[in-house]
């Protein structure tokens, strides 16, 4: 078993269509009234929207597009920020492409590479750390974003660099939890959503019981789902069921890379870098409480906010307005799709991203332009709409 | 955030970093074993992981793995058992 | 024998001695210019036929690395510019090529460059007939930069176009895709990959004549470099004002690029290739391309991808795996690796 | 109108839409290839006639600072290739211009650099047809790199090389020399230096068919590019098997280019031209020559000086201002400032 | 007047060379026993090439091209220590353009530079001071090369980096003095000179009387020359003149420029940042007494021996051979001419430069080369011979 | 080491540390004027120096350099007289 081709077999899938058409049906969902089921992570966006998953599911199931994607919800501010570090003299700054093409208020990396910054994209903050092993007359700053399933790789890495009594690496740390944005969703009064689709790769570090406010406080079924296509129908199929069944519970339908409690080792290296921020800034939803991450104090040395007297670590990141007229919050709530939003594919496009969720290729609008929910709708959808 | 692939631990290439060679489809790349270092480091060759940002995060369990598909292929089944019931209904019915 | 340094100094760009014995030595016996003057003067007689034209096309390229498993700057350069003389129906004939050299360059290096390119030359049946070189000093290039122009012969009465594209065509690529794309993306280093991947870096101008030839009516050809084939199939709907759908189960894609993309997050459909083409034929004569093509090495993993239809003009879309359907956009501006 | 960007970022380079966005908005529209085509397709009319030949030639511009008191890299790459074909005795027709890019570089530049091309290429009455454009990162490249490529038609009958000079003919230049190089020398800027000097870039193509028009039996020419009018010379010489003596007195110099070799301890005949040519005519229509010259305005200073001799074949002597004579040779690497 | 056509008028070159062929009538010099005048500079040795003027002048006049320039008299482990400090990482080594192409024994600067190394040619020392001030980063090193001429010029320019408290400013010092090799070459039992073309700007700088020993101890006539083709042969005259009148004095032809005491405020500029070595190698003549300047104490911050600890500052120069069978020593001293060197034009070559004398465009063997003693001679010049 | 160059002083462009302009042939490049300065550093404009590696090494004595060419002009007429007294002779001979 290699555990990809498995899990992206159309017969299967066929299989697990019809069965959810079954019980959409059986649960009496419609075009016009349908089950809102948000799934919380871009990645799940992405393969839902790479797969056509949205256009083969029975029209009564409606996608809601979560805010799981760290790149779409990082502030402007933070990017400049990001720049504002890169351009200084002495800096390699390193980051995973796809922050790279982030607009801030005055420039995204890659525009600030074009102006002569230092910026370097690396597939693992481990490569940040070889390159600061390879220059110690530079300061070398890790660009640390995303959510639980990448904390620990950044937290890994700051441990190491103790170990090796490195002095020229930081990380510039925009660690996000998912959690609180959830709960933030669930407590919005125009909610419409009647279940989840749970992030399996955050799951594969903290478990699924971080989930269960969702189910216990907010009475909705979740289902920690794999990235495969089949593992996303066969959660949306558990997801129905448990609404068929009239249950909320945490499900966990991708048990072999999801262990209940998460990975001790993970988890314990994010609790030893790593303390909550009172709160942070997600673009489009605003202030979260404990929502980010910055790094303890035994660990300043490494924490580039602290090195560089830069952000949170200085003052609190600067009040950005957002572009006008963008529709992100309404879309990432499901009260309207990207197409409803007057800025899309017009002023809004991922050449030139207004909105957070244009930005990066997980982004919901993205996607949508990406994939063909601006051009002529499938006919099935259409008819869906 | 959660791009995470599947690959096989083939090689440790560095014991006291924790450092290991996963292969993903004949594509190696040199990952971290920290998270899922649990007994002999060696005990992970052959392993399947799942890889994200040069860390393998978690052991691929092949028993939940083979379970999941075994639920497919059950449903399946089912169906399929359905279909024909159906086609067989229609037969009599056409036949009637 | 008086070129004794190992390494390309300014001095070899200045105009004087030292450039001379650094063509001399590298350039001009490997490629032997018709004469001293600094430009070829080439029969016109294979032009004499009425409706004949000329083709005429450039790129420059800057591969990092220079060299990389399956070829090197200099393949590329010559195939690169026969590929894009071939799909437009010219039949290759002369290449010019002007080297940037960055100074500290090892000469060794430039020797082996202008080695393939002799080889892939020959191969494709046309002569390297004049150069330039200029050496920049450090840092001001990235060890060599190679362009190379090409002159071919669109015989009387061919004109292959995207124009002639109609819906129900058959698009053909001429094998596996993405191998170039992925395989640099290993060999750079930084993203620390490794794999058996080579490039598929290849010359296809016999391969186009066979298609031509078996396919007399064959509408079109692009070959699928910067991009991937995402990108000529996008330029090529447009320009043809067709719809194309393609389908993701006949994308043939070798595991290691199925591998580097699931890695890096990256769309194989959007890799460089530098030995591959997708070209449009009418239904009827796809067969017969098929076959032509899988007669030529270049060609032995033809398959049909998809097919022109009468959708919106410029569309591209993929059937997926699961029957779903999607756009296959072009590109905004190049692919990142991702981790989300 | 979907270009926002003010420098070129990697994007641009991607193949994808930025791509698309760069070309399209700088390039196209400016010098109007043909067609979608990734190549030009050009009517082979003009080579109908038995023994007119293609003129082919090739050459990259490097040059630092990329703008300069009288004119631009773009001005050199369509301003040298033209000239290329022209000495040749080619009608310069079509150019191809490949771009290599530096990420960070100012799109306002490029556009200058386009409209500058254009120009100069209306002016030579060639066309533009084909093109390319590659971005690399910062420090891969100076800024912009333009290779052209010419393609001329040499009218059937005409044979101009340096194999035809005989002993006594005349050898001419266009006017004052080396105005180009020390005029970069200044503007480089790291020397400090200033003057009123511009670049004597120009295309000589017109200048080429007005003294060809007077002068039927010209026998070479060769434009004084890198390695100045030295260089040409030895060339020259070499490929002719004769001797060359030209006279210091008779050297057109201006006070400025004098007065920078004078401080740099460099030697005018070695430094760089980008419109000036030498020619060697038959002596008994060397005035004929010169007042055909003088009549195009880049001929306006064109004066004899020198001619081809029976010494030592390749050997270039100048008699001095005092009557001396000493070997002008071809430099060994390039002229570095001296202070001794 | 500038200056400068004044001195290459054609006329009045012809008058001078009438007049010299009449006192070298006068005093017999012919071919076979031709009055042997050295001019000591390298300047003078490349304008009697650049306007001819050894073809000119009266056969029994033969010039003997001395050891006056510092490029072809600089030791090959000179170069070698130059490359060392320019390939150190911090370093921007900067040098006039003359000494890129010196040979080392590994390789010269141009060759370093395209390995890497940041060299950057100057117009001026002022220039290197400047991107000292520019590059504050960075270790500006500044290749001191040159005789008494160009000695002021670094002794100002450290003393003006003294005076901002530039620290990241320092000079390679291998300035040396035209006096002590003439002593040398007089010295020599072999010595066929009989008079001497002084240079000009050499004594611009020391005045004329430096030279008083040429005359009193060793009774030869010497003319301090401008570098015009007019003042050479005035000076030749000059020369010429004392001979046939039994005189051995001290003249200056170039009064124009030259003080009788020369530059009071270069001289002190030199006495207060630099001192004699005991000694300092020459390239094809050796270890030459008190020939050579280092860095005072007082300025050891600016000394770049003292700072890298390499070359005279730590130890003494490296003993390098010089490549075997050059006829370098034999040249300089007036024993052969270029042509008569085994090497000279074959295995000896300005590209490919064996000896001291090939390697600058002023080296006597480079001139030969350059301006044509190699090929067909001159018809006069052969008869001359 | 000795090229040197007469060039002549325009402008004043830095007093603290002694810098002016020079002009060679139109060619304008700033020097160091600290070796010549003898007096208010004015008065150095419109002077002719003796420039080399970007310092003005000497004020050239316009007096010293008629002088020089003054000499040869005298060389040149003797020289001259000579002639035509020779040429006359011959003319005599040629006559006789
Ligand atoms: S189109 Fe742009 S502005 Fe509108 S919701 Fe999407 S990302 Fe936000
Ligand atoms: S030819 Fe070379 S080795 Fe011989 S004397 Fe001249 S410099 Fe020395
Ligand atoms: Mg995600
Ligand atoms: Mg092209
Ligand atoms: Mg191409
Ligand atoms: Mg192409
Ligand atoms: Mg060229
Ligand atoms: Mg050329
Ligand atoms: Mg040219
Ligand atoms: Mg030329
Ligand atoms: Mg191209
Ligand atoms: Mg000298």
């Amino acid at each position: 078993m290699r555990y990809v081709e498995e899990f992206r077999d159309p017969k299967a899938a066929k299989v697990l269509l019809a069965e959810i058409a079954k019980v959409a049906d059986e649960i009496g969902a419609t075009p016009e009234k349908p089950v809102h089921i948000m799934e919380i992570c871009g990645g799940h966006t992405h393969a839902i929207f790479r797969y056509g998953l949205d256009r083969l599911t029975h029209p009564g199931i409606e996608f809601i597009h979560g805010p799981g994607c760290p790149v779409c919800v990082l502030p402007m501010a933070r990017v400049d920020e990001c720049v504002e570090i890169a351009e200084q003299d002495n800096v390699i700054f390193t980051t995973f492409g796809d922050a790279m093409r982030v607009p801030g208020t005055k420039k995204s990396l890659l525009q600030a590479k074009a102006d002569g910054a230092d910026i370097r994209m690396v597939y693992s903050p481990l490569d940040a750390l070889e390159l600061a092993r390879r220059h110690p007359e530079k300061e070398v700053v890790f660009f640390g974003l995303g959510f639980e399933t990448t904390t620990p790789s950044t937290a890994l890495s700051i441990q190491q660099a103790a170990r090796e009594g490195l002095t020229n690496f930081s990380v510039f740390c925009n660690h996000i939890a998912v959690p609180p944005p959830i709960r933030v969703l669930l407590s919005d009064p125009h909610m419409v959503l009647d279940g989840f689709i749970g992030p399996g790769h955050v799951s594969m570090v903290i478990g699924i019981h971080p989930y269960d406010f969702i189910a216990e406080e907010f009475g909705k079924p979740i289902v920690v789902a794999g990235f495969e296509p089949v593992d996303l129908l066969q959660s949306v199929l558990m997801v129905l069921t448990q609404i068929r069944d009239g249950r909320a519970e945490v499900e966990n339908q991708y048990a072999r890379v999801v262990p209940e409690h998460g990975n001790p080792v993970s988890l314990a290296a994010i609790a030893d870098v790593y303390e909550p921020r009172p709160s942070f800034a997600w673009r489009g939803l605003g202030e979260i409480d404990a929502s980010g991450l910055c790094i303890r104090p035994k660990y300043a040395a490494y924490d580039a906010e602290a090195k560089f007297g830069i952000g949170y670590g200085a003052k609190r990141a600067r009040d950005v307005a957002e572009p006008e007229g963008t529709g992100c919050a309404l879309v990432m709530t499901g009260r309207i799709k990207p197409t409803g939003c007057a800025l899309f594919g017009t002023t809004c496009t991922p050449e030139n991203p207004l909105g957070a969720l244009m930005v990066s290729s997980e982004g919901v609008c993205a996607a949508y332009y990406q994939y063909g929910g601006r051009r002529t709708p499938d006919p099935a959808t259409e008819a869906a709409e | 955030m959660c791009l995470g692939i599947p690959g096989q631990i083939i090689e440790i290439t560095d014991p006291d970093r924790l450092m290991a060679m996963a292969d993903v489809s004949g594509v190696r790349r040199e990952v971290s074993v920290a998270c899922i270092l649990d007994g002999p480091i060696d005990g992970l060759i052959g392993k399947w992981t799942l890889i994200h940002v040069g860390f393998a995060m978690s052991v691929i369990d092949e028993a939940e793995a083979a379970a999941t598909l075994e639920a497919l292929h059950g449903l399946g089944e089912a169906q399929e058992t359905l279909e024909q019931m159906r086609e067989g209904a229609k037969a009599l019915e056409a036949g009637a | 024998m008086s070129l004794r340094d190992k390494r390309v100094s300014l001095a070899h760009g200045g105009g004087g001695k030292a450039m001379r014995d650094l063509i001399d030595e590298i350039f001009t016996g490997v490629f032997e210019p018709d004469s001293m003057e600094d430009q070829a003067r080439l029969s016109a007689d294979a032009l004499r036929d009425p409706g004949a034209r000329l083709a005429f096309t450039t790129d420059s390229f800057v591969v990092t690395p220079v060299e990389f498993p399956g070829g090197d700057i200099g393949k590329l350069a010559v195939c690169g510019t026969v590929n894009d003389l071939a799909v437009g129906g010219g039949v290759p004939r002369w290449l010019s090529a002007a080297f940037i050299i960055e100074e500290g360059t090892d000469v060794d290096l430039l020797r082996r460059i202008v080695a393939t390119m002799k080889v892939e030359a020959d191969k494709a049946g046309v002569r390297i007939v004049t150069g330039d070189t200029k050496v920049v000093d450090r840092g001001s290039a990235d060890k060599v930069f190679v362009t190379t122009t090409g002159i071919g012969i669109i015989p009387p009465g061919r004109d292959i176009a995207a124009v002639h594209i109609r819906p129900g065509d058959v698009a053909i690529v001429n094998g596996v895709l993405g191998d170039h794309g992925a395989c640099i993306l290993g060999a750079r280093g930084d993203l620390a990959l490794s794999s058996a991947l080579e490039s598929d870096c290849a010359g296809l101008g016999h391969l186009m004549e066979a298609a031509l030839a078996a396919a007399p009516n064959l509408r079109a050809a692009r070959d699928c470099t910067r991009g991937g084939l995402a990108s000529a199939l996008n330029e090529i709907a447009e320009a043809a004002g067709v719809s194309v759908e393609i389908d993701e189960e006949a994308l043939p894609l070798r595991d290691e690029v199925k591998g580097t993309c699931e890695i890096l997050g990256l769309d194989p459909l959007y890799l460089a290739n530098e030995g591959r083409l997708v070209l449009f034929v009418p239904e009827d004569e796809a067969e017969a391309a098929l076959a032509a093509m899988r007669g030529v090495d270049t060609g032995a993993g033809a398959v049909i991808i998809g097919r022109a239809g009468d959708g919106p003009a410029g569309q591209v879309t993929m059937r997926t795996l699961f029957g779903g359907s999607r756009i296959v956009d072009m590109l905004v501006g190049e692919q990142l690796p991702r981790i989300c």
